[in-house]
């Protein structure tokens, strides 16, 4: 029964347009969730809407815990609408975190977008190798964390679609300028990803080229959380997989990444 | 009010006799195991696991689910690991637990849902069959097994003759006449019905004009769809004699008792076992405490207590 | 994104041209009087008025809605003061207006819906004719007209014959096979359809054990029921070529732009207006600001648009 | 326009265990509405629940207003979580207040249960007059607004079905008291009455033996509040009348009181 419980609102603070940090406080002992983990979370007490959304740990505070989310539709709207001292049910931590015994030769960090919600979890739990990251964001106002990157110590390479902080372009050009000017800096590392689909696919192709191994958390709409049903697949090379029993976190080659080409959801970022 | 009363939750479906009337839906319990960490498996009624088929089916590509107002989506297509595979892998948790198995099942033709009901027939630790002629996401012409009565006493009359197990046929509300079906099935010897599978619906995304399902249309399920099946579980009431599974966005004990004066034996929870996984085991509760406040000695007597 | 252009709404049914595509759904805007302090009548592209008899009606007794989760049943049971005392009492102020009235109508046989389609054709101020043949608030019977083809193309046929005013024939969901309703309703000589009315539901209060609504049955409608209303109209657009109405949940815009990409050439607003008296010319305006977003230059371009 | 506006919930008092007294600031300039009249109140933005709630008027306040409402169901529920600052859609005031040019010889005021709510503004518009009311409740704790009655000088008779406060019984069990004790006092009177459905059938037969003219506002489940969904009739001498739009206030000899018998609003106090 401890991953079904209560949690209180302690805090949710708008950070900038759209994009809030909720401080959520456990009504009973919980699990520590690791690192790619999620929760299913309720926002309203009605039946619209109907199921729980899952967001992934962002902070681990011992015993509250934080999530770091977007606003993209009805769900995140009513959420952004707590307030402290509301009360949520949630389930979780929920899914398969990021696998560190994978990378003998050092973690490398990739975030776009909302990505860094989980990725900054990881960053945190990495911290004392002091990780390399690349962030990629649309602008400079949509770079989230800086100080809490800062006093991790991890070194961030910043990206923005519109110039406005770090290098002009995507994650993926800025990792592509480091391969080719510093070649030896990739090899042998791992890449721990978390973003928009069509920046996994670029990553995963990057990854493979250059014989790199990699993990990435994935995205799908979800109803149970817990994989009973089976609504949150994704295709790989043993078949459909749950994003919520099998993933969140799969390996970069074992993904399908057709999803760019056939069929986007409209509202990720 | 009498609250001294124990009532007496205990329903007969066919040859099986359930503690308490509620079961879980195909298709939203798994196989049981996942749903162990949050409810006692013993304080429901039945488990009803999602649908098999002979062989494994792989099921339809990605996005499968979207939500609706008060809702879901689903075109899960019927993915599943074969009946082999779950009497292997799935059935010896499912035998540590007191609470009858139901096994859903369907097949592409009258020869696979025979087959399959053969091969399920007598395996130990299998309680009753439902047999599931009501999907919303094969490919067209399946359809017909749950939209034609003839097509439909077929079916059922030839997996009669292959299993002597307490056999439920499960019903698709996408029909003009659900009593029609429900005739059709009781005449070819199910021992009880299934009412409702989930409502064809669609939904599209209007910025990338694609279906918001892969599959393009899906199964609607959830609180949505509880006034209709209301409704037909009350229609199949009045055609059939055999016991009636109600089922169609139950998320509290005041819903399933709704399916319960309608006519219903028991009833399923769907959906809402996304909504909490707790829901199948706070609704048996809820039903228990409904009857101590009314003063209800056995659930059988307020079975299609609707007074119209 | 082009924001320059001025989107063109405007749509065509039969022999009528409106503004926009945005309607009112017949039995949720009355006779339009009682909207015009909230919305500005002029703002929407036509007006359907509330089913219309030969002879007036008292409908059923009260109870006669309750809500449902994301829905709401009602059996209002077609009250209504009657083809004369519309003409008499309501067409006046509506002819002060300039967006088109259609008028909804309905009869117990043949012979009445010929007769109700006699008496309102070419009179001034009605711009088009809807025929309800699928209400589920009517007797035990009724629903023949709506649910078999070949009576839907006898009562239709008769009709087409006694008006030349566009016709539009409202199609009911309670089917096995939609496309079938809509291809009968085309060959016999409908303008265009109206997907869809109300599923039949039903509801019951646990306590009194008495169904909710005093008719027992109701029709349930919504955004509970909008995934099973735009399947509908896909199912329909891919049978029919003459104009279909799309409604059944409609609350925004991009509710009725799903409708439009799923092929309706228009759509109508109906529980939406209870929800909110402003719905109808919302969903009027956020449908040309979505065409500027997108740079679409007309609502004609987009209409069975989905990409499947 | 000006019978559609927004509001802001200015205080949402709890009474007593399910009983709120709502204090509502129109965000703009509203009609004064009448005792007896009524507003439709979204009590959330969300599509469950998807209908506005009928609640009387029970204080005007000169542009604020003030409703006295029971918890009954889901909309209530939510209405109760409301809380200061929150902004509902209101429409109204709607339907016929109660008709006071009726009773030359005085008025008597009759109010069961939440009933208390509009009968209170009328009251309040009376209290000049230092009208008559015959108030029950269930205990003495549901007997509200006794300090604001005092204050308007108004002549309480209190019963309670328990006894616990007044005479024991029901409204109707010390009217016909009153009239057998005192057959002068009610004499020529007419009734302004709000209750339950059976208080309200038992007043109009007590009426109309005695040759009383009364007015009663009633209740039915409502869609559109404005007269076109047709949701919302009750049967009477002229056929079914819309409570929303002929009603909410009938005379009592008008209605036919059927209901009682064959089709009871379950959850009506
Ligand atoms: C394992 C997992 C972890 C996640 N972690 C985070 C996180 O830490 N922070 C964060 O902001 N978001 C996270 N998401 C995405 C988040 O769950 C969705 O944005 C949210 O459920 C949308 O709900 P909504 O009601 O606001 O939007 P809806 O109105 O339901 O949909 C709006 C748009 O959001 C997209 N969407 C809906 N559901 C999902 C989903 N399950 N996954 C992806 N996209 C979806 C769709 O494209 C849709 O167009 C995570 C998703 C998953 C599966
Ligand atoms: C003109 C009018 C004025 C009213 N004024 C007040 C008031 O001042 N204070 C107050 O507390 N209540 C008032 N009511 C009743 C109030 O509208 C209902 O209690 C409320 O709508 C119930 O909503 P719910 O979602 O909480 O309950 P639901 O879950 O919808 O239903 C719970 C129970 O409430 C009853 N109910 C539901 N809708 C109505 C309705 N429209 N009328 C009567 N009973 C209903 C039903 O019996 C149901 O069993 C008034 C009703 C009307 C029609
Ligand atoms: C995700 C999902 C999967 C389902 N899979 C099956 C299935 O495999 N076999 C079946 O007979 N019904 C299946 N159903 C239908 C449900 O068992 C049930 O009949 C329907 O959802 C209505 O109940 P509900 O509203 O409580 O969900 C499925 C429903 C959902 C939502
Ligand atoms: C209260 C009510 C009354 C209705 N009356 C009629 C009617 O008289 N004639 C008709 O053809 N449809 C009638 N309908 C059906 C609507 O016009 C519409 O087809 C249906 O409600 C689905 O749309 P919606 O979900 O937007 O309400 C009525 C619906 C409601 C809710
Ligand atoms: S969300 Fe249900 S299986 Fe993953
Ligand atoms: S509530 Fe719609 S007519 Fe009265």
């Amino acid at each position: 029964m401890d991953r079904l419980f209560t949690v209180s609102v302690t805090e949710n603070r708008q950070l900038i347009e759209n994009h809030f940090l909720l401080t959520l406080h456990p009504r009973k002992k919980i699990r520590r969730p690791e690192p790619g983990t999620f929760f299913m979370l309720s926002v309203d007490s009605g039946l619209d809407p109907l199921l729980k959304r899952p967001l992934s740990v962002h902070r681990w505070l011992g015993s509250d815990f934080q999530l770091l989310y977007r606003v993209a539709g009805k769900g995140t709207a009513i959420l952004s609408r707590r307030k402290p001292g509301d009360i949520l049910e949630v389930i979780g931590p929920l899914g398969n975190g990021f696998p560190l015994k994978q990378s003998p030769k050092g973690a490398v960090l990739v975030a776009g977008g909302i990505g860094i919600a989980p990725v900054f979890a990881l960053a945190e739990k990495l911290s004392s190798q002091r990780p390399l990251l690349f962030y990629g964001a649309r602008t400079k106002q949509e770079v989230l964390c800086l100080d809490g990157l800062k006093r991790l110590g991890v070194q961030a390479v910043i990206s923005t679609d519109d110039g406005s902080l770090g290098t002009k372009g995507s994650v993926i050009n800025v990792l592509t300028q480091v391969a080719s000017e510093n070649p030896d800096m990739l090899r042998g590392q791992t890449f721990y990803a978390c973003g928009p689909e069509p920046m996994l696919t670029a990553l995963s192709g990057f990854a493979v080229q250059r014989g790199m191994k990699g993990y990435a958390a994935l995205e799908e709409r979800m109803a149970c959380g817990i994989g009973t049903c089976l609504g949150c697949v994704v295709n790989t090379t043993g078949g459909y997989k749950r994003v919520c029993k099998e993933g969140p976190v799969f390996a970069l080659d074992e993904v399908i990444w057709e999803r760019g080409k056939s069929q986007e959801l409209g509202g990720r970022q | 009010m009498n609250m001294n009363i124990t009532p007496d939750l205990s329903v007969t479906i066919g040859r099986l006799t359930l503690k308490n009337p509620v079961m879980t839906a195909s298709g939203t319990f798994g196989y049981g195991d996942e749903y162990a960490e949050f409810i006692d498996l013993n304080s429901i009624g039945a488990i009803v696991v999602k649908g098999l088929s002979l062989t494994p089916k792989a099921g339809n590509p990605p996005p499968r689910i979207i939500e609706t107002p008060s809702g879901m989506l689903n075109a899960i297509g019927l993915q599943n690991i074969g009946i082999d595979a779950f009497v292997r892998e799935k059935l010896p948790f499912l035998k540590t637990i007191k609470t009858p198995v139901i096994v859903n099942f369907f097949g592409d033709s009258i020869e696979e849902y025979v087959q399959a009901a053969e091969r399920l027939s007598g395996v130990s630790g299998i309680h009753a069959l439902e047999m599931n002629i009501s999907c919303p996401n094969k490919q067209a012409g399946w359809s017909i097994f749950g939209t034609d009565p003839d097509v439909t006493f077929n079916v059922v009359s030839e997996v009669r003759k292959a299993t002597d197990m307490t056999l439920i046929v499960k019903l698709s509300p996408n029909v003009t006449d659900i009593s029609l079906m429900a005739r059709a099935a009781e005449a070819a010897g199910a021992d009880a019905l299934s009412v409702i599978n989930t409502l064809t619906g669609m939904a599209v995304d209007i910025r990338t004009r694609r279906p918001k399902l892969a599959n393009i249309t899906g199964g609607l399920s959830g609180p949505a769809i509880r006034p209709v099946a209301v409704r037909m579980v009350w229609e199949c009431y009045r055609a059939v004699r055999i016991p009636i599974i109600g089922m169609g966005g139950i998320t509290t004990a005041e819903d399933a008792i709704e399916f319960i004066l309608a006519g219903a034996s028991a009833v399923a929870v769907g959906t809402g076992n996304f909504i909490s996984p707790v829901t199948a085991a706070t609704v048996a509760e809820g039903i228990g405490a409904f009857m101590k406040d009314e003063g209800i000695g056995s659930i059988t007597e307020i079975k299609g207590g609707i007074q119209c």
